[in-house]
C-alpha cells in the first residue's frame, strides 16, 4: 500500500509499543481509581496488540498469525472488561468507593 | 478434548438445570460429570479408550494433549469434583457457581493441553476471568470482595506483561506455536544466536505464569486472595490453579529447551527464594488460611525446582507432586473450612479435636504429613523425587528446599497443639459432625501412593 | 572341685542366700551361715598354704581359669585367678580374721533389722577381697578392687536412714572411685605397652628391664593412685574416718583389716614395676610419711573412739607406705598382717565398748570402764600395747622392721617414722586410760548397765589378742637368731625377685636402734598414765581446744579445704554450666534460630500491607530487576 | 535505533497523537477525561493498523474497544456517578515511585534490543488483513481457539451476571454483615 | 519383615480394640515379635559369618530402589535390645489412661526394627523417620503443659537432621553407577576428599543430633523431662541407638577418606560431651532430667569409642548400646514406679523410700551400680573397652573421658541417695509383683551382661569385622 516501510524498522513499532505500555503500566502503578487502573491495563492491551500487527507486518510471508493474536486478545479484553467492571459496580455497591488504596483489610 | 468437552457441556448443562434450584441440588450432578471426564480422560491416557473423531476434528498445532497432559487433565476433574462434593454450597439459588467452576476447570485444561500461545493465553484467560467472579462470589462480604478486585487488577495486569511476553517471542521467533518454536530454537542451536527479543518474551511470559503459580516475587496476590476467597473457591485457586499453572510452565518451557541453562540459572534463584520466603512468612501467620497460603506458595517453590530438571522424561513427577499437593490441600482447607466460625479462624479452632473426633484427628494429621513431606505419605514420595531429579542440576537448591520443608514443621505442626490439647469444654458439634466419605478417600489415597510410589512412573 | 573356686565360691554362696532368702530366714541361721562360709574358706586357704609350702616351685602358684570375659583382637581378659605365696596370705588374713569379725557380729548385730543384709554385705566383701587378691590379672584386681569399694559404700550406709552416713558413703565411694581411674588408666597403660594384663605375662616383661623409664614411672604413678585411694593416703585419705559411720565390725574388716591393705597388696604384687621405678618409690615413701605423721597428729584431738582408731589405721598405713618407697616389701607385708591383727582387735574392742555403752563413742563419755569389762579391758590393753610397740608383741617387730628399712634408706625418714610411732602412742594411750581408766562419765546411761559382751563377741576378741601377740612369730628379726626369724621374707621371696635382701646394718646399730624406739615407747606410756589416770585429766570441750589443738582436732580443716576447692567449684560449675551454657547459650542459638526465624517472618507484614498499589510497585520493580540481572548479567 | 528524522511522517504524527494521548489517560484528573483520550488514542492505534495491513483489525478495533468498550466505561463511570474528579491526588513521591518503576522498566526492555540487528520491515502482501483472508485462518487453523473462546463469553457472561444479580440487601446491611468479621 | 509386620499389626489390633483389653496383655504379646526375632534368626541361618544377610528383598521406588531388610549380628542385636524393651516398655505403662500410648508404641517397634534392619538407603531414612512419628506424639499425648515446644523442637531439630542424611543418601545415590540405594552400591561409591566430607557431614548431622553429641544435645532434657515415661525409654533406650547405629553402620563406612577429618572433631565433642553431661547431671533435682544428662554422657563415650575406629572401640560401643539401653529403661521404670507411687520424681519431694520396699532399693541400686559402671554390673565391661580405645587414641581425651566414672558415680549415687536413702519426706505405695517383673529381668540382665560380655562380643564381634573392613576399604586409613 505504501513505501513507507522502505525506511521504518521494526524496532521503531517495538519502542513505540514499549513506550505506550509503560505509560499504561505507570498508570496503573499511579491512579488510585479502579477505573482508571482498568483503562490503564486497555491501553497496556492495546500497546500489545500494536505490536503484533507490527511483527505480522514485519514477517511477512502472509502471515496472519499475528493479527489473529490481536483478534483474541480484543475479544479476551472485552470479556474482561465486562468481568472487570461488573467487580468493580459490586464494590461500589458495597463500599462506595472505587479507589483501591482503601482496599486494605486484608493483609498480614 | 473429551474433558474439556465434557466439562464444558456439564456446565452449561449445570447452568440451565440448576437456574432456579437451589446450589445443593446441583452439587451432586456437576461432581458426576467431573468424575466422569476425569475417568474418562483417564482411560484416555491408558490408551484403553481413543476418542479419534473429536482429535481429528481439532487442529493439531493449537492443542494436544498427551498421555502425560491427560492424567494432569484427569486429576484436575478429579479434584475439583472432590472439592465440589466436599465443600458445602451456598443457600443461594442457581448454580452459577459450579457452572463457573467447571467453565474455570476448562481453562485449566486448554492450558494443559495448550500447543500455541494463543491458546495458552486464551486457557489462562479462561481459567482466570471466572476465577475473579468466583472470588468476589460472596458478594456482601467485604473481603471477598476485596479479594476479587485484587486479584481482577493484578491478574490483568499479569496478563498484560504475559502478552507482551508473547509478542517479543512472536517476534523473535516468527511463529506463535509452541512445537514450531521448539524447532526453530533447535536449528539455530547456540545460545548467543538467539535474538534478546526471545529472551525478554521468555521472562515476561514467565513473569505471567510466576503470578499465576504465585511465585516469589509475584505472589503479592496470593495470600490475600485466597484470604478473601470463599473457602471452596481458595481451595480450588490453590490447587488447580497452581498445577495447570506448572503444567502449562512445564510445557512452555519445553519449547525453549535450547535455553535450558540459561533459564534455569534464574529459575533456581527464583525457586530457592520462593522456598525460603514462603516458608518463613508462613511462620508468623494466625489464621490458618493465610498459613496454607504461604504454605502454597513454598511448594511452588518446590515445583519451581522441577522446572530446572530435564523436564520431558520427568513429566510423572510433577504428577506425582501435583497429586501430593492436591490431595493433602484439599484435605487441609476442608478442615480449614469445616471447623472455623466467624469467631476463630485461626489454629485454635482445632482445639480438643482429638477428644471430639479421633478419624478427623488421624486424618489431618495424615494429611500434614503429606504436605510436609513425611514419609510414608505421597508428600514424601513426591519430594523425594522432585529433588533428587533437581539434586543433579542443584545441590545447594535441594538442600535450601531440604531446609524449607524442615522450617515448614514449624507452622504445619501449630495444628498439633489445639488439636491435643486436652479441653474442659463438652464435645464441640462442629467437630464432632461427620466427615465426607471423599476425604477418607483422598487421606487414603495419599497413604497408598505413598507406599506404592511406582504407581506413578508406570502411568506414564 | 578347685579349692580357688571353694574359697571364692563359699563367701559367695553365702551372699546369695542371705541376700536373697535372708529377710525369711531365722537370724541365727542367717549368721552362722555367713560366719561358716567364711571360715570354711579359711579352712580351706590353710589346706592349700600347706600345698604350697610343699610345692616344688616357690614362685609357682594355683591357677583357675573359669571363662573368657572379654576377647576382642588382641584384648584377651580371662575370668582367672591364682593362688601364689602372696595371694594366700592375704586370703588367710582375709579369711581369718573375716570369719572372726563375722562371729563376733552375730551378737554386735543382732538386734539390727538389717541384720541379713549386713551379713549378705560383709560376704559379698570377703567375696571381693579374695577377687582382688586372688584374680590372675589386672583386671580381676580391679574387679575386686571395685567391689570391695563398692562393698565398703554399702556398709558404712547401712544405716541408710541417716543422711550422714549416707554421705559417708558417697564420699568413700567417690574418693575410692578417683584412686581407681588413677588404676584404671595404669591398666590402660599396661596394656598398650605389654598388650597383656595377665600377671604371669606382665610382671615378668616388667621385670626384664625392655620399659622405658618413663613409661615405668607413668604405670606406676598410675597404679599408686589407685593405691592412695583405697589405702586412704594424702590427699584421698579423707573418707577413711568418715568410713567410720558403719557398723564397727565393719571398720575392723574393711576399714582396718583388709580393703584399706589393699594398695599394699597391690604395690607388692608390682614389685619389679616399682622397684623400677626410683621417682615413684620416692613419691611413695614421701606421701606414705606425710600420711602417717599428719593422721597421728590428728589422731592426737580425736574424741570418738573409732574416729581415734581410724586416724590411726591412716597413719600406719602411711608406714607401710613407706616400707614400700624404701623397697621393705616384706617389712610392709608383715606389718600389714600384723596390723590386720591388732587393729582388728581395737576395733572390735571398741566395738564391745560401744555395745556395752549403747552406742556411745565420745571417749569423754567413758571412763572407769575396766572393772565392768573385764575381757575387753584386757584384749584392748593388748591391742594398744601392740600397736604403740611395746617389746616383743607383733607391732614391736613390725614397726621395728620398718623402722630399720627406713633408717638404711634415708635418715630423715627415720626420724620422722620413729616421731610418727611415738605420737601414735601417745593418742593411743590417750584413748586407752581415758576410756578405761578414770571414773565413769555418762550421765544418759546409768554404769551399773554398762556389761561385758557375750561370747560371741569376747571369743574374737582374744582369739585376735593371741595373734597380736603372737603375730610378731611370723617374722622375727634375724638378730634372734636364723631359724626362728624372717619366716615372712622367705616365704614371700620367690614372688619379690626384685627387692634386695636387706639387713646390711649389723645387730648393733639395729639394737642401738630398737632401743631407742623402746625408750620413747616408755616416756609415752609414763606421761600419758600421768596425764589421764594420775591427774584424771579429760579432754575439753571442742569449743576450749587451744588454737593449735583446735587445728588438729578439725583434721588441718581438709575436709573444708576440699569443699572449697573441689566439691563447690564443681557444683558451681554444674549450675553455671546448666543454667548459663546448656540452656542459654546452646539451647539459646536452637531457640535464637526459632525466634529469628519467627522475626524475620514478621517483617513480611511490612510488604505483604494489603495495599495493592505497593504489590504492583514491588511486582514491577522485581520485574525490572529480574530482566536487568538476566540481560546485563 | 534508527535517525528519528528518516521516518515517515505518517508514522511519527501517529506515534505522536497516540503517545499524547496514552499520557493524558494516565494523567487527566477527570475519568471521563481519559476515557474520550482512551478513545482517541485507540483511533490512532486504528490508523497504526491501516498502515501495517491490518484493516480488519483496525475496524474491529474501532468498534470493540472504541465502540464498546469505552462505552461500557462510560457507562459505568456515569453509573457510579464518577465524572467529577473525585480521586485523591496521590503525592509526588508515589508518582515519582511509580514513574522510576515503569520507566526503569521501559529502559531496560528497550536497552535488551540494542543487540538486535536493524531489520526493515518486510512489508505483507496488503490483502492479508483483509476480512476474508483472515476468516479463512480463523475458521481453519484457529477453529479450536475460536470455538473455545466461546466458553470465554459464556464464562464472562455467567460471571458478570452473577456479580450484578441484585438480591435487595443494602448497604447498612452489608456494613453490619462485614462488621464482626473485620473486628475480629 | 515379620518382626515389623506384626507390631504394626499388633499396632493395628491395639488401636482398634485397645480400649477393651488390659494393657499387660498387649505387653505379653508384644513379646511375639521377640519370638519373631528368635525364629527368623533361625529361619535365615546367620552363622556369624558378619554378613548381613538379605531377608527379604523386593522393588520398591523404582529398579534401583529396593525393599531389602537384612539381618547379622550388628542389626541382630538391635532388634534384640528393640524387642525386648518394647514389652518392657508396655509393661511399664501404669494407668489405664494411658492406654493410647500402647499402639503408638508398637508401631514405633515396628519402625525401629526397619531402621535396623534395613538395607537399603531411602528405606533406611523412611524407618528413620517413620520412627521419629510416633515417639513425636507420644510425647504430645501425655505430657505437660509446654510439650508442645518440646516436641517440636525436637522434631524440627532431628528432622533437620535427617534431611541432612537425605542430601548425603541422595547424593551417593546419584553417584552409584545404575542409581541405586543398596547398601553394597552405596559403599562403593568412590568420593573425593571434598565430596566425601559433605557427605559425611550430611550423615553425621543426622546421627549426632540424634545420638545426641555435644553441642547437639539441647532438645534432649526438656524433651525426656516432658514425655511419659514410656517415650522417654523409647528415645533414650532405644531411639539413640538409631543414632549410634547409624554412626557405625552408615557413617563410617560411607564417610570414606573424611573420616579421618571428622575422627578427632567427634572425639572431641564427644568428650567434651561426656564431662558436660556429667557436670551438669551432678545438680539435677529432677530425676528424668538427671537422667537424660547422664545419657548424654554415656552415648558421648560410645561415640567417642567408634570414631577411634579400633575394633576394642566399636565392639564395645556396641555392646555398651545393648547395655546402655538396658539400664537406661531400668533407670526410667524405676523413674515411673516412684512418680506414681511416691506422688514426685523431684529429688527434694523424695528420700527414705528404701525403707517401704527393700527389693525395689535392691534392684534400684543394681541398676544404679550398673549405670556407673561398676564391675561385675552390664555398665563395666563396654565402659572398660570403650575408655581403653579413646586411651589408646589419645591419652588426654582417654583421661578426660575417664571422669566419667568418677563423675557419674557422683551423680549417680546422688541420685541413689537423695531417693530412697535418708529419713525422707515421701512415702512409697505398694508395688505389685507384677511391675516388678520387668525390672528383675533386667536387672538380671544387668548382671549376666555384667558377667558374661563375652556372649555378646561374640555375637557382633564378625559384623564388627565386616564393618571395619568396609571402612578401611573405602579410605585405607585404619591402621
Amino acid at each position: 500500500m505504501l513505501n513507507i516501510f522502505q525506511s521504518l524498522e521494526i524496532s521503531h513499532y517495538i519502542y513505540l509499543s514499549c513506550v505506550l505500555f509503560c505509560i499504561g503500566l505507570f498508570g496503573v502503578l499511579f491512579r488510585r481509581n479502579a477505573i482508571i487502573l482498568l483503562m490503564c491495563i486497555e491501553l497496556m492491551l492495546n500497546a500489545v496488540n500494536l505490536l503484533f500487527a507490527a511483527f505480522s507486518e514485519y514477517m511477512g510471508d502472509k502471515d496472519a498469525n499475528g493479527q489473529m493474536f490481536v483478534f483474541f486478545i480484543m475479544v479476551v479484553a472485552a470479556a474482561e472488561a465486562a468481568v472487570g467492571l461488573a467487580i468493580l459496580v459490586m464494590v461500589y455497591r458495597n463500599t462506595r468507593k472505587t479507589d483501591v488504596s482503601f482496599l486494605d483489610s486484608l493483609k498480614d | 478434548m473429551i474433558g474439556i468437552l465434557i466439562v464444558f457441556i456439564g456446565a452449561v448443562l449445570v447452568l440451565f438445570l440448576g437456574l432456579n434450584k437451589p446450589e445443593g441440588g446441583m452439587k451432586t450432578l456437576s461432581s458426576l460429570v467431573l468424575f466422569l471426564a476425569g475417568v474418562l480422560s483417564l482411560l484416555e491416557s491408558l490408551s484403553i479408550l481413543n476418542f479419534e473423531m473429536l482429535s481429528n476434528w481439532a487442529p493439531k498445532n493449537m492443542i494436544d494433549f498427551s498421555k502425560g497432559d491427560l492424567m494432569f487433565v484427569s486429576l484436575l476433574a478429579f479434584v475439583t469434583a472432590a472439592i465440589i462434593a466436599i465443600f458445602p454450597t451456598v443457600e443461594e439459588k442457581g448454580s452459577d457457581r459450579l457452572g463457573l467452576m467447571m467453565l474455570s476447570l476448562t481453562g485449566a485444561f486448554m492450558m494443559i493441553g495448550a500447543d500455541h500461545l494463543v491458546m495458552l493465553f486464551l486457557g489462562i484467560e479462561v481459567l482466570s476471568i471466572p476465577l475473579y467472579v468466583l472470588a468476589g462470589s460472596d458478594k456482601h462480604n467485604l473481603r471477598s470482595n476485596e479479594a476479587a478486585i485484587k486479584y481482577f487488577l493484578m491478574g490483568a495486569f499479569s496478563t498484560a506483561i504475559f502478552l507482551l511476553g508473547c509478542a517479543f517471542i512472536y517476534g523473535g521467533s516468527g511463529s506463535l506455536s509452541l512445537s514450531e518454536i521448539s524447532l526453530r530454537m533447535s536449528i539455530v542451536g547456540h545460545l548467543s544466536e538467539f535474538p534478546a527479543l526471545i529472551k525478554v518474551g521468555v521472562i515476561l511470559m514467565s513473569t505471567g505464569l510466576l503470578f499465576k503459580v504465585s511465585a516469589f516475587p509475584f505472589h503479592f496476590w496470593a495470600p490475600d486472595v485466597y484470604e478473601g476467597s470463599p473457602n471452596k473457591v481458595t481451595t480450588f485457586m490453590a490447587v488447580i490453579v497452581k498445577i495447570a499453572g506448572f503444567v502449562a510452565f512445564a510445557n512452555y518451557l519445553q519449547a525453549f529447551e535450547a535455553l535450558a541453562t540459561w533459564y534455569s540459572k534464574w529459575l533456581i534463584i527464583l525457586a530457592v527464594c520462593t522456598i525460603i520466603f514462603g516458608n518463613i512468612a508462613a511462620i508468623s501467620q494466625k489464621t490458618v488460611k493465610r498459613t496454607l497460603a504461604y504454605s502454597s506458595i513454598a511448594h511452588a517453590g518446590y515445583l519451581l525446582l522441577f522446572l530446572i530438571t530435564p523436564m520431558k522424561a520427568n513429566m510423572w513427577i510433577l504428577f506425582a507432586y501435583s497429586v501430593a499437593y492436591a490431595l493433602s490441600t484439599v484435605v487441609l482447607f476442608y478442615f480449614n473450612d469445616k471447623y472455623s466460625t466467624k469467631k476463630e479462624y485461626g489454629f485454635g479452632m482445632f482445639s480438643g479435636l482429638l477428644k471430639n473426633n479421633q478419624s478427623a484427628t488421624i486424618l489431618m494429621v495424615i494429611s500434614l504429613f503429606s504436605i510436609a513431606g513425611i514419609p510414608v505419605t505421597v508428600g514424601f514420595t513426591a519430594k523425594y523425587y522432585l529433588f533428587t531429579s533437581a539434586f543433579e542440576v542443584s545441590p545447594l537448591a535441594v538442600g535450601i528446599a531440604l531446609l524449607g520443608s524442615a522450617i515448614s514443621i514449624m507452622y504445619y505442626f501449630k495444628a498439633f497443639k489445639p488439636m491435643f490439647e486436652s479441653v474442659e469444654t463438652n464435645t464441640n458439634e462442629t467437630h464432632a459432625s461427620k466427615i465426607h466419605f471423599v476425604v477418607y478417600l483422598m487421606v487414603a489415597a495419599s497413604v497408598i501412593f505413598g507406599m506404592f510410589p511406582y504407581l506413578f512412573e508406570r502411568c506414564f | 572341685m578347685n579349692s580357688i573356686a571353694l574359697i571364692l565360691g563359699l563367701p559367695l554362696v553365702g551372699f546369695l542366700i542371705n541376700g536373697i532368702f535372708g529377710k525369711n530366714l531365722p537370724k541365727s541361721i542367717v549368721g552362722w551361715l555367713g560366719t561358716f562360709t567364711v571360715l570354711a574358706s579359711f579352712v580351706i586357704a590353710l589346706g592349700v598354704f600347706n600345698d604350697l609350702r610343699h610345692a616344688a616351685i616357690p614362685s609357682e602358684g594355683l591357677h583357675l581359669k573359669l571363662f573368657t570375659f572379654l576377647n576382642i583382637e588382641n584384648f584377651n581378659v580371662d575370668f582367672s585367678f591364682t593362688l601364689d605365696r602372696l595371694s594366700i596370705m592375704m586370703t588367710l588374713i582375709i579369711t581369718g580374721i573375716g570369719s572372726l569379725i563375722h562371729l563376733y557380729s552375730i551378737a554386735y548385730m543382732h538386734e539390727d533389722e538389717g541384720f541379713y543384709k549386713f551379713f549378705a554385705y560383709l560376704n559379698f566383701f570377703i567375696f571381693n577381697m579374695l577377687m582382688l587378691v586372688l584374680g590372675a590379672n589386672f583386671l580381676m584386681l580391679f574387679f575386686g578392687w571395685e567391689g570391695v569399694g563398692l562393698c565398703s559404700y554399702l556398709l558404712i550406709g547401712f544405716w541408710y536412714k541417716n543422711a550422714e552416713y549416707g554421705k559417708a558413703a558417697r564420699k568413700a565411694f567417690i574418693m575410692n572411685r578417683i584412686g581407681d581411674l588413677g588404676l584404671l588408666m595404669g591398666l590402660f597403660l599396661i596394656f598398650h605397652q605389654y598388650q597383656s594384663l595377665d600377671y604371669s605375662i606382665v610382671l615378668p616383661k616388667m621385670a626384664d628391664g625392655s620399659t622405658s623409664q618413663a613409661m615405668l614411672t607413668a604405670i606406676s604413678m598410675c597404679l599408686f593412685v589407685g593405691a592412695m585411694g583405697k589405702s586412704a593416703q594424702i590427699p584421698l585419705y579423707t573418707w577413711l574416718p568418715d568410713a567410720m559411720a558403719g557398723p564397727t565390725p565393719v571398720s575392723a574388716l574393711i576399714h582396718a583389716a583388709t580393703m584399706v591393705t589393699a594398695g599394699v597388696y597391690l604395690v607388692v604384687r608390682c614389685e619389679a614395676l616399682f622397684y623400677l621405678s626410683p621417682i615413684t618409690n620416692n613419691v611413695i615413701m614421701w606421701v606414705g610419711l606425710a600420711t602417717s605423721i599428719m593422721a597421728a597428729l590428728i589422731g592426737l584431738k580425736q574424741n570418738d573412739i573409732k574416729k581415734v582408731l581410724a586416724y590411726s589405721t591412716v597413719s600406719q598405713l602411711g608406714l607401710m607406705f613407706v616400707a614400700l618407697g624404701c623397697g621393705a616389701y616384706s617389712a610392709a607385708m608383715f606389718h600389714l598382717a600384723t596390723h590386720a591383727f591388732f587393729k582388728a582387735l581395737l576395733f572390735l574392742g571398741s566395738g564391745s565398748v560401744i555395745h556395752a555403752m549403747h552406742h556411745e563413742q565420745d571417749i569423754r563419755q567413758m571412763g572407769g570402764l575396766k572393772s565392768k569389762m573385764p575381757i575387753t579391758y584386757i584384749t584392748f590393753l593388748i591391742g594398744t600395747l601392740a600397736i604403740t610397740g611395746f617389746p616383743f608383741l607383733s607391732g614391736f617387730f613390725s614397726k621395728d622392721e620398718i623402722l630399720l628399712a627406713a633408717f638404711e634408706h634415708n635418715k630423715i625418714v627415720y626420724i620422722l617414722s620413729v616421731i610418727s610411732a611415738t605420737i601414735t602412742g601417745l593418742y593411743m594411750f590417750r584413748m586407752f586410760f581415758v576410756t578405761f581408766h578414770g571414773t565413769y562419765r555418762n550421765h544418759h546411761h546409768s554404769f551399773d548397765k554398762v556389761h561385758e559382751s557375750p561370747w560371741q563377741m569376747s571369743l574374737p576378741l582374744m582369739i585376735l589378742a593371741v595373734l597380736s601377740v603372737l603375730g610378731g612369730l611370723l617374722n622375727l628379726p634375724s638378730y634372734l637368731g636364723h631359724n626362728v626369724s624372717m619366716k615372712l621374707s622367705h616365704w614371700l621371696a620367690p614372688i619379690l625377685p626384685m627387692a634386695e635382701s636387706h639387713s646390711e646394718l649389723s645387730h648393733n646399730t639395729e639394737f642401738m636402734l630398737v632401743g631407742l624406739v623402746v625408750l620413747l615407747f616408755v616416756l609415752v606410756v609414763l606421761y600419758t598414765r600421768n596425764k589421764y589416770v594420775s591427774k584424771n585429766a579429760v579432754p575439753e570441750e571442742d569449743a576450749l581446744t587451744p588454737s593449735t589443738g583446735k587445728v588438729l582436732a578439725n583434721k588441718f580443716y581438709i575436709d573444708e579445704l576440699y569443699d572449697m576447692v573441689f566439691v563447690k567449684p564443681l557444683e558451681l560449675l554444674s549450675a553455671l554450666v546448666d543454667n548459663v551454657v546448656d540452656s542459654k547459650l546452646i539451647g539459646g542459638l536452637i531457640s535464637g534460630v526459632s525466634t529469628l526465624l519467627v522475626a524475620i517472618s514478621g517483617l513480611n507484614k511490612k510488604i505483604q500491607n494489603g495495599n495493592i498499589e505497593y504489590y504492583l510497585t514491588f511486582m514491577v520493580l522485581a520485574l525490572a530487576l529480574f530482566l536487568g540481572f538476566n540481560l546485563f548479567f | 535505533m534508527g535517525n528519528i528524522s528518516n521516518l515517515p511522517i505518517p508514522f511519527l504524527v501517529l506515534s505522536f497523537i497516540t503517545i499524547l494521548c496514552a499520557l493524558y489517560v494516565v494523567t487527566s484528573k477527570n475519568p471521563v477525561h481519559s476515557v474520550l483520550a482512551l478513545i482517541l488514542t485507540f483511533f490512532s492505534i486504528s490508523a497504526h493498523y491501516v498502515l501495517l495491513n491490518a484493516q480488519f483489525l483496525a475496524i474491529v478495533n474501532l468498534m470493540v474497544y472504541a465502540g464498546a468498550i469505552m462505552v461500557l466505561f462510560l457507562f459505568v463511570l456515569m453509573l457510579l456517578n464518577l465524572s467529577k474528579d473525585s480521586e485523591p491526588v496521590k503525592s509526588n513521591l508515589w508518582g515519582v515511585a511509580a514513574a522510576i518503576s515503569a520507566g526503569l522498566l521501559l529502559v531496560i526492555i528497550t536497552a535488551s534490543f540494542q543487540k538486535t540487528g536493524i531489520a526493515i520491515m518486510q512489508g505483507n502482501a496488503p490483502e492479508i488483513g483483509l476480512v476474508k483472508n483472515l476468516g479463512r485462518v480463523l475458521m481453519t487453523e484457529y477453529l479450536v481457539p475460536f470455538e473455545l473462546s466461546g466458553i470465554l463469553f459464556i464464562a464472562a457472561m455467567v460471571g458478570a451476571v452473577l456479580l450484578g444479580k441484585r438480591d435487595g440487601a443494602t448497604v447498612q446491611e452489608i456494613m453490619n454483615l462485614n462488621n464482626d468479621t473485620n473486628n475480629a | 519383615m515379620e518382626i515389623i509386620i506384626l507390631p504394626l499389626i499388633l499396632s493395628l489390633l491395639a488401636a482398634f480394640t485397645g480400649s477393651k483389653i488390659n494393657k499387660t496383655v498387649w505387653g505379653l504379646l508384644s513379646f511375639v515379635s521377640l519370638f519373631a526375632m528368635v525364629y527368623m534368626k533361625q529361619h535365615y541361618g546367620i552363622h556369624n559369618d558378619g554378613v548381613w544377610h538379605n531377608t527379604f528383598d523386593v522393588p520398591w521406588f523404582s529398579n534401583g530402589i529396593h525393599f531389602t531388610l537384612g539381618i547379622d549380628g550388628l542389626t541382630g542385636l538391635m532388634i534384640l535390645l528393640t524387642n525386648l524393651l518394647v514389652p518392657i516398655i508396655i509393661l511399664s505403662i501404669q494407668t489405664d489412661k494411658q492406654k493410647s500410648l500402647i499402639p503408638l508404641i508398637l508401631f514405633m517397634q515396628a519402625a525401629l526394627n526397619g531402621v535396623f534392619m534395613a538395607k537399603d538407603g531411602l528405606m533406611f531414612y523412611i524407618f528413620w523417620e517413620l520412627a521419629l512419628i510416633p515417639i513425636y506424639f507420644i510425647c504430645l499425648l501425655y505430657s505437660s503443659k509446654d510439650a508442645f515446644k518440646t516436641t517440636i523442637k525436637f522434631f524440627i531439630y532431628t528432622f533437620v537432621g535427617s534431611l541432612a542424611m537425605l542430601a548425603s543418601l541422595i547424593y551417593l545415590y546419584l553417584k552409584t553407577e545404575n542409581h541405586s540405594f543398596a547398601y553394597e552400591e552405596l559403599l562403593s561409591v568412590q568420593l573425593n576428599y571434598t565430596e566425601s566430607i559433605w557427605v559425611g557431614a550430611g550423615f553425621l548431622f543426622a546421627f549426632a543430633v540424634k545420638i545426641p553429641i555435644f553441642p547437639f544435645h539441647s532438645w534432649q532434657a526438656n524433651t525426656y523431662t516432658n514425655a511419659p515415661a514410656q517415650g522417654s525409654m523409647l528415645l533414650s533406650g532405644i531411639m539413640l541407638k538409631m543414632g549410634l547405629y547409624g554412626l557405625l553402620r552408615w557413617f563410617m563406612p560411607m564417610a570414606g577418606e573424611s573420616i579421618a577429618f571428622f575422627q578427632p572433631i567427634v572425639i572431641i565433642l564427644a568428650v567434651i560431651g561426656i564431662i558436660y553431661g556429667a557436670v551438669i547431671a551432678i545438680k539435677q533435682n529432677d530425676l528424668k532430667r538427671l537422667i537424660a544428662f547422664s545419657s548424654l554422657s554415656h552415648v558421648g563415650l560410645i561415640a567417642a569409642g567408634f570414631m577411634t575406629l579400633s575394633a576394642v572401640g566399636i565392639q564395645g560401643g556396641v555392646l555398651q548400646m545393648f547395655v546402655h539401653g538396658i539400664n537406661v529403661v531400668a533407670l526410667f521404670y524405676i523413674v515411673e514406679i516412684i512418680e506414681s507411687h511416691a506422688g514426685s520424681r523431684e529429688l527434694s519431694q523424695l528420700g527414705g523410700l528404701a525403707k517401704f520396699n527393700r527389693l525395689f532399693a535392691a534392684l534400684y541400686l543394681i541398676v544404679v551400680l550398673g549405670t556407673a559402671a561398676v564391675p561385675l554390673t552390664n555398665g563395666f565391661p563396654g565402659e572398660l573397652l570403650l575408655l581403653k580405645s579413646v586411651f589408646d587414641y589419645n591419652t588426654i581425651t582417654g583421661v578426660f573421658a575417664g571422669l566419667t566414672i568418677i563423675l557419674c558415680a557422683v551423680y549417680m549415687l546422688r541420685m541413689y541417695q537423695f531417693s530412697m536413702l535418708g529419713e525422707g519426706k515421701a512415702s512409697l505405695n505398694e508395688i505389685g509383683l507384677l511391675k516388678m517383673i520387668p525390672l528383675l529381668i533386667l536387672v538380671a540382665l544387668v548382671i549376666f551382661i555384667g558377667v558374661c560380655p563375652q556372649v555378646i562380643i561374640d555375637q557382633i564381634s564378625p559384623s564388627i569385622q565386616k564393618i571395619m573392613l568396609e571402612i578401611s576399604n573405602s579410605k585405607g586409613v585404619l591402621s
